[in-house]
């Protein structure tokens, strides 16, 4: 499934793209995860608990940042699993600067498994845009808080 | 012994009766397969495969084994020495993966199991396979039969990796002649999707072994119970005679239950381990997944003609969609898709050439018409392009090629002979009924206004009564034993397995009326064989045709016995036996059924040469196929807002012979048009490209709702078959076979205006919309 | 087919169950139409399960001057049988009658229906074209919120933890307006592919739709055309515009958007020609 | 946690302690032993398990056995009386309404649903009301005739 969107956030490209690879920004940001703990270099384990509405389920997963081109594009690689299914997704992430903002665009594909592509098709799509929309929500508010 | 009055028994053979085995069904009180409980049964959840394909890494099951309750749980590694399960199909150069009944090390389709566990609570035993963890690395899966075996497709198999499991070429008359003579050629790529079989009751077994006896019951939801026991029995290297395989009630089967599965011997292996009887019942989600799709085809038509219709040659180049294994019968359905090829019509030069896919896909095998529907789709489809081609009318290119009444037995290109044939009977009928040539005016009238009416029409010929043993994979004979117990009252014990198809009935209808008992007096016994003597199944529209026919023969051996008693009993030379009476018509003097049986049993005299009792049995190889036919014609009309298809009316003609029973003969017909109008309109089982099966409920793999299918007109034709003394020729497929391409043929006729030629099924709104929206562009 | 454990209680009073909804991890089971089904496939495992669906406190259908309120536990099948709803808001009689089928309506509930905020299912459509209000509810506290403001995303709501919807209140239908509910079916699940619920009036027109996006909205674009020209086909025509479609094998997005435009133009001449 | 139930069932009333979790489907078919309504599939679509609550026609495969706590439970077994069938089953059997019967107990009881509802209904109207039940033996023309029959007045 091949998905893309973009989103500004509030706050300069090159603190965009500075926070967008933080891991204590990305924890806090991706919907449900309680943790996330450094693997390797730009890799990240995490455990994530998504809720949204009836629909809930624990997932294991990864976060890896490649071919990094700062501050103007990176590629995000996010890999999930759980009892219900899994989900992979690949994305670029431009970073496009706007008047002291940052429009960030992304593009990939978004690979899901198990009961949830089996049950859940005609909701995919929205899940995966819905989950976006969230990190992206939660980014803005992250980003435009000063940092403790 | 007095003189009887002799009654004249009403004959039930022909008669619309209501069935004898519904009183159990139609009040919650028969038995399936879910419906079992025994002391210590313990039950089985499966974990499956959530990818297409995938190494395992490890599996660690640590934690389930230790969740209370749990009694058991294997791997692949525990049970590497069950199976394989077993391909009965064999082709020249076919390769065959090693089957494991558990995944080893590879998973190759979504759904392949990969542990079990067994715990004295279905609700545990699914909260145990949750606790399990397996490390997958996930693999490059392909699900689209044309790329797997294209370059750069990743292997399914590593060994293999051309992804081809077998080619097979097939060619009759001459056929570049044929081609070369032609003076026009029609060409087009018709598929024929992946359906799931999805009867109501999903697959389910039960085992018990008992450790005294070292005897292994098996209950299994199959249409196979011999086979499946002998089958099962070589998979656990039990010995077959301690081996038993109880069919009780079968919720449908349409092919998906003539198999062997990894089920049934992974079950059998539990019960062996653990010597407790254990219950596992397939959810629907696995049934989608995991039990047998049919259909799978793309297929390269390529018809000569003259330009006055007469069809000349036919090529085909099919590729059948085979999935990742080969189940009982999965390599053999295409080649039965050639053999029905050249259809109905008089052309004996055809060649085909299949090319067996492996994709990352749960195997194709037997589903309702298992490769003739798919024939008949491409050849019926073909002659409506042709007819387009040379402007001709369809019935009229039909008519033209039909082989003649006068030419029975034919013998076809591709190695069959149709035993009886009046082809043009029920086109002509079916004609009449729909009113064709009005239709055709109505039609013209539609069109001024902007309609899109189509008609449609199939004349389909399908291969039933499976069949002669050298054509079939595993015996293709039927067995019958018939008792007449002391009472007089009667027990028939039939190979046959039905499943729906009501033989407890025609079976009875036949018997009453050859021993001249009411119907109440006999019993059909099935699917236990520990009770019946060795039989084939039901499948392949052979229930009637063969099982029937064994029984018929059994009765017929059976009533020279009662004769011999008659004659003995009225001290007679010479005595009839009709209506359930022996006859000295000399003397007048008769004895009756229920007399000779009760003195066959107490056995004071016996007639010379003769043995006590009153038992026939009855091993019947039929020496041909049947070939029933038909025409079908639909009426649709495609709205040109949405691409939504309306059908308008829709008939059927069906020819299978002589009829037993009209109403279950009706039953079939309904039946299997409706799953024909699944085909044509909504079914499809959608893998994505990474192995996901996105059709994985009900919610997505659309059957239809009685909402959404018309009214069917019923007709017949009647040219019994001279295969057999019933003159049957098996109705359970020919719905389905007729229907698909009669429902296509007629929503191209209503596009046709637009240019369309040719559309792949299912025709769904988006895709009629899209063609019209072509047009428009 | 089996779901994951979890505890139940059955509150006799609408206040234990808010009492019992404050604890975290519990969940309102009303009909479970939505909900069971996702339990047993273990995309939804809630650990305490609140079942308010015999509140008869939650059971009702009133008309209130000019307002019907309907209790959030009154089930689809009452709705659909009600001659007071039939009467006086017929757009819910008509939407609910296609919801699943008998069964489904049997058990399903209005709020429960709500809530889920499926964006397939047929309710919403007549929800936004209703404008109707939900009266929430929780532990200590109350609020109305307008439907617009209610469906926010995919199976998302303005419900808060705790919170439960207690009413729908919809308008009592006013002599002139006509009403349509208009649904492309999905074959499999008999979900809406889309739906359209309009009235109209001399006054006003509404149009609601679900099924084409994350969530069920109200077509305000559509409605100011039709509101200057009358013109179904031109109303229509921009009903999707803007929309994220939804696309799944049954109706790629650019099919649902057209499907979206016929059927808003279907419910409207209908609604029209039941204008009276 | 366990929760004891008390419900009557064909008639007869009974208490049984049950998990929250155990779907009357399977109370029905395990605990009671009432075994006629079928399991087809999980996602509430198919209605084999059919039964009637409260005079309502249920899927009960979407229903916990706590949920049907005091409450009256009709099934395929509860329909005959005294040996003598139900009009509809009578029908389903005179007009061959059924073929491997597994999804036959659940249908019955829909369609005497759409009956106590409507006791005239259009052949559309029997075909919509049959919308939860999935059939895939019949083409439900039989089944059809069958409710038809029963609307005649003909089933008995």
């Amino acid at each position: 499934m091949k998905i893309s969107g973009s989103y500004t956030v509030p706050i300069p490209r090159d603190e965009a793209y500075k926070l967008l690879q933080d891991p204590v920004i990305l924890a806090k940001c991706m919907p449900g995860t309680d943790h996330l703990e450094k693997i390797g270099e730009d890799e990240y384990e995490m455990k994530m608990k998504m809720a949204i509405a009836s629909f809930s389920g624990l997932f294991t997963g990864k976060v890896k940042i490649a071919d990094a081109h700062p501050p103007d594009n990176f590629m995000l690689l996010v890999e999930g699993s759980g009892k219900v299914g899994f989900l992979k997704g690949s994305g670029l992430l431009n970073l496009t600067p706007q008047e002291g903002a940052t429009e960030v665009k992304y593009e990939g594909d978004v690979q899901v498994g198990g009961t949830i592509a089996a049950v859940g098709q005609r909701l995919l799509e929205s899940t995966s845009k819905m989950i976006i929309k969230k990190f992206f929500e939660k980014f803005a508010e992250a980003a435009t808080q000063p940092t403790t | 012994m007095a003189t009887t009055t002799i009654t004249k028994t009403e004959k039930l053979v022909g008669k619309a009766m209501r069935r004898q085995e519904d009183p159990r069904l139609i009040t919650g009180s028969a038995t399936y397969v879910d419906d079992i409980q025994m002391p210590g049964m313990l039950h089985a959840c499966i974990l499956r495969s959530p990818h297409g394909a995938a190494n395992i890494k490890s599996v660690d099951i640590a934690a389930a084994l230790a969740h209370p309750g749990v009694a058991a749980v294997y791997v692949g590694k525990d049970t590497e020495k069950v199976g394989p399960v077993p391909c009965g199909a064999s082709l020249p150069g076919l390769r065959v993966p090693h089957h494991y009944v558990l995944a080893i090390d590879r998973v190759y389709f979504i759904g392949h199991p990969v542990a079990v566990v067994v715990a004295t609570d279905k609700y545990i035993a699914r909260d145990a396979v949750d606790l399990i963890e397996v490390e997958y690395e996930t693999l490059q899966a392909v699900t689209d039969p044309e790329k797997a075996i294209g370059p750069g497709a990743p292997p399914v198999h590593p060994e293999w990796p051309d992804n081809v499991a077998f080619n097979y070429h097939q060619e009759g008359g001459d056929v570049d002649t044929a081609f070369a003579q032609a003076e026009v050629v029609v060409k087009q790529r018709i598929t024929s999707q992946r359906l799931i079989p999805s009867s109501m009751e999903t697959r389910g077994v039960v085992a018990d072994y008992n450790t005294g006896d070292k005897a292994l019951t098996i209950w299994s939801s199959t249409q196979i119970p011999h086979l499946m026991r002998t089958l099962v029995a070589q998979m656990l290297g039990a010995p077959e005679h301690k081996v038993r395989v109880v069919t009780p009630e079968v919720g449908g089967g349409f092919g998906s239950k003539l198999n062997v599965y990894a089920e049934e011997a992974l079950m059998g292996f539990v019960a062996m381990k653990l010597g407790q009887p254990v219950k596992w019942i397939e959810s629907r989600r696995e049934n989608c997944m995991c039990t047998i799709h049919g259909r799978g085809h793309v297929d390269y038509f390529e018809v000569a003609a003259k330009k006055d219709g007469t069809i000349l040659g036919i090529k085909l180049k099919l590729i059948q969609d085979l999935g990742a294994y080969h189940q009982l019968l999965t390599p053999a359905i295409p080649t039965l898709s050639v053999l029905m090829m050249p259809g109905l019509y008089r052309c004996q030069n055809v060649r085909a050439d299949i090319v067996g896919a492996f994709t990352n896909a749960v195997p194709t095998d037997a589903y309702r018409g298992a490769g003739r529907p798919e024939a008949t789709h491409g050849i019926e489809r073909m002659v409506d392009i042709l007819a387009a081609e040379l402007k001709m009318d369809p019935a009229e290119i039909r008519l033209k090629n039909f082989i003649h009444n006068d030419e029975f037995p034919y013998a076809t290109g591709t190695g069959l002979s149709y035993d009886s044939g009046n082809y043009a009977a029920p086109l002509h009928k079916a004609m009449d009924l729909i009113d064709y040539h009005n239709l055709r005016e109505e039609q013209r009238q539609a069109r001024s206004q902007g309609r899109l009416m189509g008609i449609g029409l199939s004349t389909y010929g399908e291969i039933c009564a499976f069949g002669p043993s050298p054509a079939t994979p595993a015996g293709g004979w039927e067995s019958a034993t018939v008792k007449i117990e002391p009472s007089g009252m009667v027990t028939v014990m039939t190979g046959s397995s039905p499943h729906g198809q009501g033989e407890e009935t025609t079976f009875a209808q036949i018997t009453a009326d050859e021993l001249g008992v009411g119907i109440d007096d006999v019993i059909v016994l099935h699917g236990d064989t520990a009770i019946v003597q060795y039989g084939i199944g039901t499948f392949g529209s052979r229930g009637t045709a063969v099982g029937g026919t064994a029984v018929y023969f059994a009765l017929q051996e059976l009533k020279k016995k009662i004769k011999k008693y008659g004659a003995m009993l009225l001290e007679s030379e010479e005595v009839s036996f009709s209506d359930g009476v022996c006859v000295d018509h000399k003397t007048g003097k008769s004895v009756t059924l229920a007399e000779i049986a009760g003195a066959s049993h107490r056995a004071m005299k016996l007639p010379p040469g003769t043995q006590p009792g009153m038992v026939e049995t009855y091993f019947w190889e039929p020496p041909n196929f049947a070939f029933p036919f038909g025409a079908h014609a639909v009426v649709t009309e495609v709205n040109r807002e949405t691409g939504d298809i309306e059908i308008k009316r829709y008939v059927a003609v069906d020819d299978c012979g002589n009829i037993i029973n009209p109403l279950i003969v009706a039953g079939q017909v309904h039946g299997g048009v409706v799953q024909g109008l699944g085909q044509a309109l909504w079914e499809q089982a959608v893998y994505d490209d990474n192995g996901q099966l996105i059709t994985g409920e009900f919610m997505d793999y659309a059957i239809p709702r009685a909402s959404m299918i018309p009214w069917i007109e019923t007709e017949h034709t009647v040219t019994p078959s001279p295969v057999n003394p019933l003159g049957v020729k098996g109705v359970g497929e020919a719905g389905t076979i007729g229907c698909s391409p009669a429902v296509v043929n007629s929503v191209v006729d209503a596009l046709s205006t637009l240019g369309v030629r040719h559309i792949d099924m299912p025709m769904t709104p988006e895709k009629i919309w899209n063609l019209m929206e072509g047009a428009r562009a | 087919m089996i779901s994951q454990q979890f505890e139940y209680s059955a509150p006799a009073t609408l206040q234990e169950a808010l009492d019992l909804l404050a604890n975290e991890g519990a969940k309102p089971l009303a009909g479970g139409m939505s909900l069971i089904p996702m339990m047993k496939l273990r995309l939804a495992a809630p650990e305490q399960l609140i079942d308010i669906g015999r509140l008869r406190e939650l059971n009702y259908i009133r008309r209130e001057g000019e307002q019907m309120h309907i209790g959030a536990g009154t089930t689809h099948w009452d709705v659909e049988s009600s001659p007071i709803v039939r009467a006086h808001c017929p757009l819910l009689s008509e939407t609910v009658s296609n919801i699943g089928d008998i069964q489904v309506r049997n058990r399903g509930t209005i709020g429960g229906s709500a809530a889920h905020a499926d964006p397939s299912a047929d309710y919403p459509a007549a929800f936004c074209a209703l404008e109707a209000q939900f009266k929430l509810v929780k532990k200590g506290g109350e609020r109305v919120v307008g439907a617009s403001d209610f469906f926010v995303d995919m199976l998302t709501t303005a419900l808060e933890s705790g919170e439960i919807i207690a009413e729908v209140i919809v308008p009592v239908e006013q002599r002139g307006t006509g009403v349509s509910y208009q649904k492309c079916v999905q074959p499999a699940s008999g979900f809406a592919i889309v739906g359209v619920a309009v009235r109209v009036s001399s006054e006003f027109v509404r149009i609601g739709v679900t099924g084409l996006g994350a969530k069920a909205y109200r077509a305000t674009n559509a409605e100011e055309i039709y509101t200057s020209t009358h013109d179904a086909a031109k109303a229509a025509a921009v009903v999707a515009d803007g929309a994220d479609s939804n696309s799944d094998i049954h109706a790629s997005a650019s099919y649902r958007k057209h499907l979206a435009r016929i059927y808003t133009q279907r419910a409207l001449k209908e609604a029209a020609s039941r204008m009276g | 946690m366990q929760t004891t139930i008390h419900v009557t069932i064909n008639g007869k009333k009974r208490s049984d302690t049950v998990e929250p979790r155990l779907l009357l489907i399977h109370y029905l078919r395990e605990t009671v032993g009432l075994t006629g309504p079928h399991i087809g599939c999980e996602t509430s679509i198919c209605g084999a398990c059919t039964v009637n609550v409260d005079g309502k026609a249920i899927k009960s495969c979407a229903m916990f056995a706590v949920q049907a706590n005091g409450c009256d439970v009709l099934t395929i077994e509860g329909l005959a009386r005294d040996g003598k069938l139900d009009p509809m089953q009578q029908a389903f059997w005179n007009e061959h309404g059924l073929q491997c019967g597994f999804c036959t107990p659940g249908m019955i009881m829909t369609a005497k649903q759409i009956l106590e509802r409507n006791p005239h209904p259009t052949e559309a109207e029997i075909r919509d009301g049959l919308g939860g039940n999935l059939c895939r033996c019949t083409g439900y023309q039989h089944i059809v005739n069958a409710v038809k029959a029963v609307a005649a007045g003909k089933g008995a």
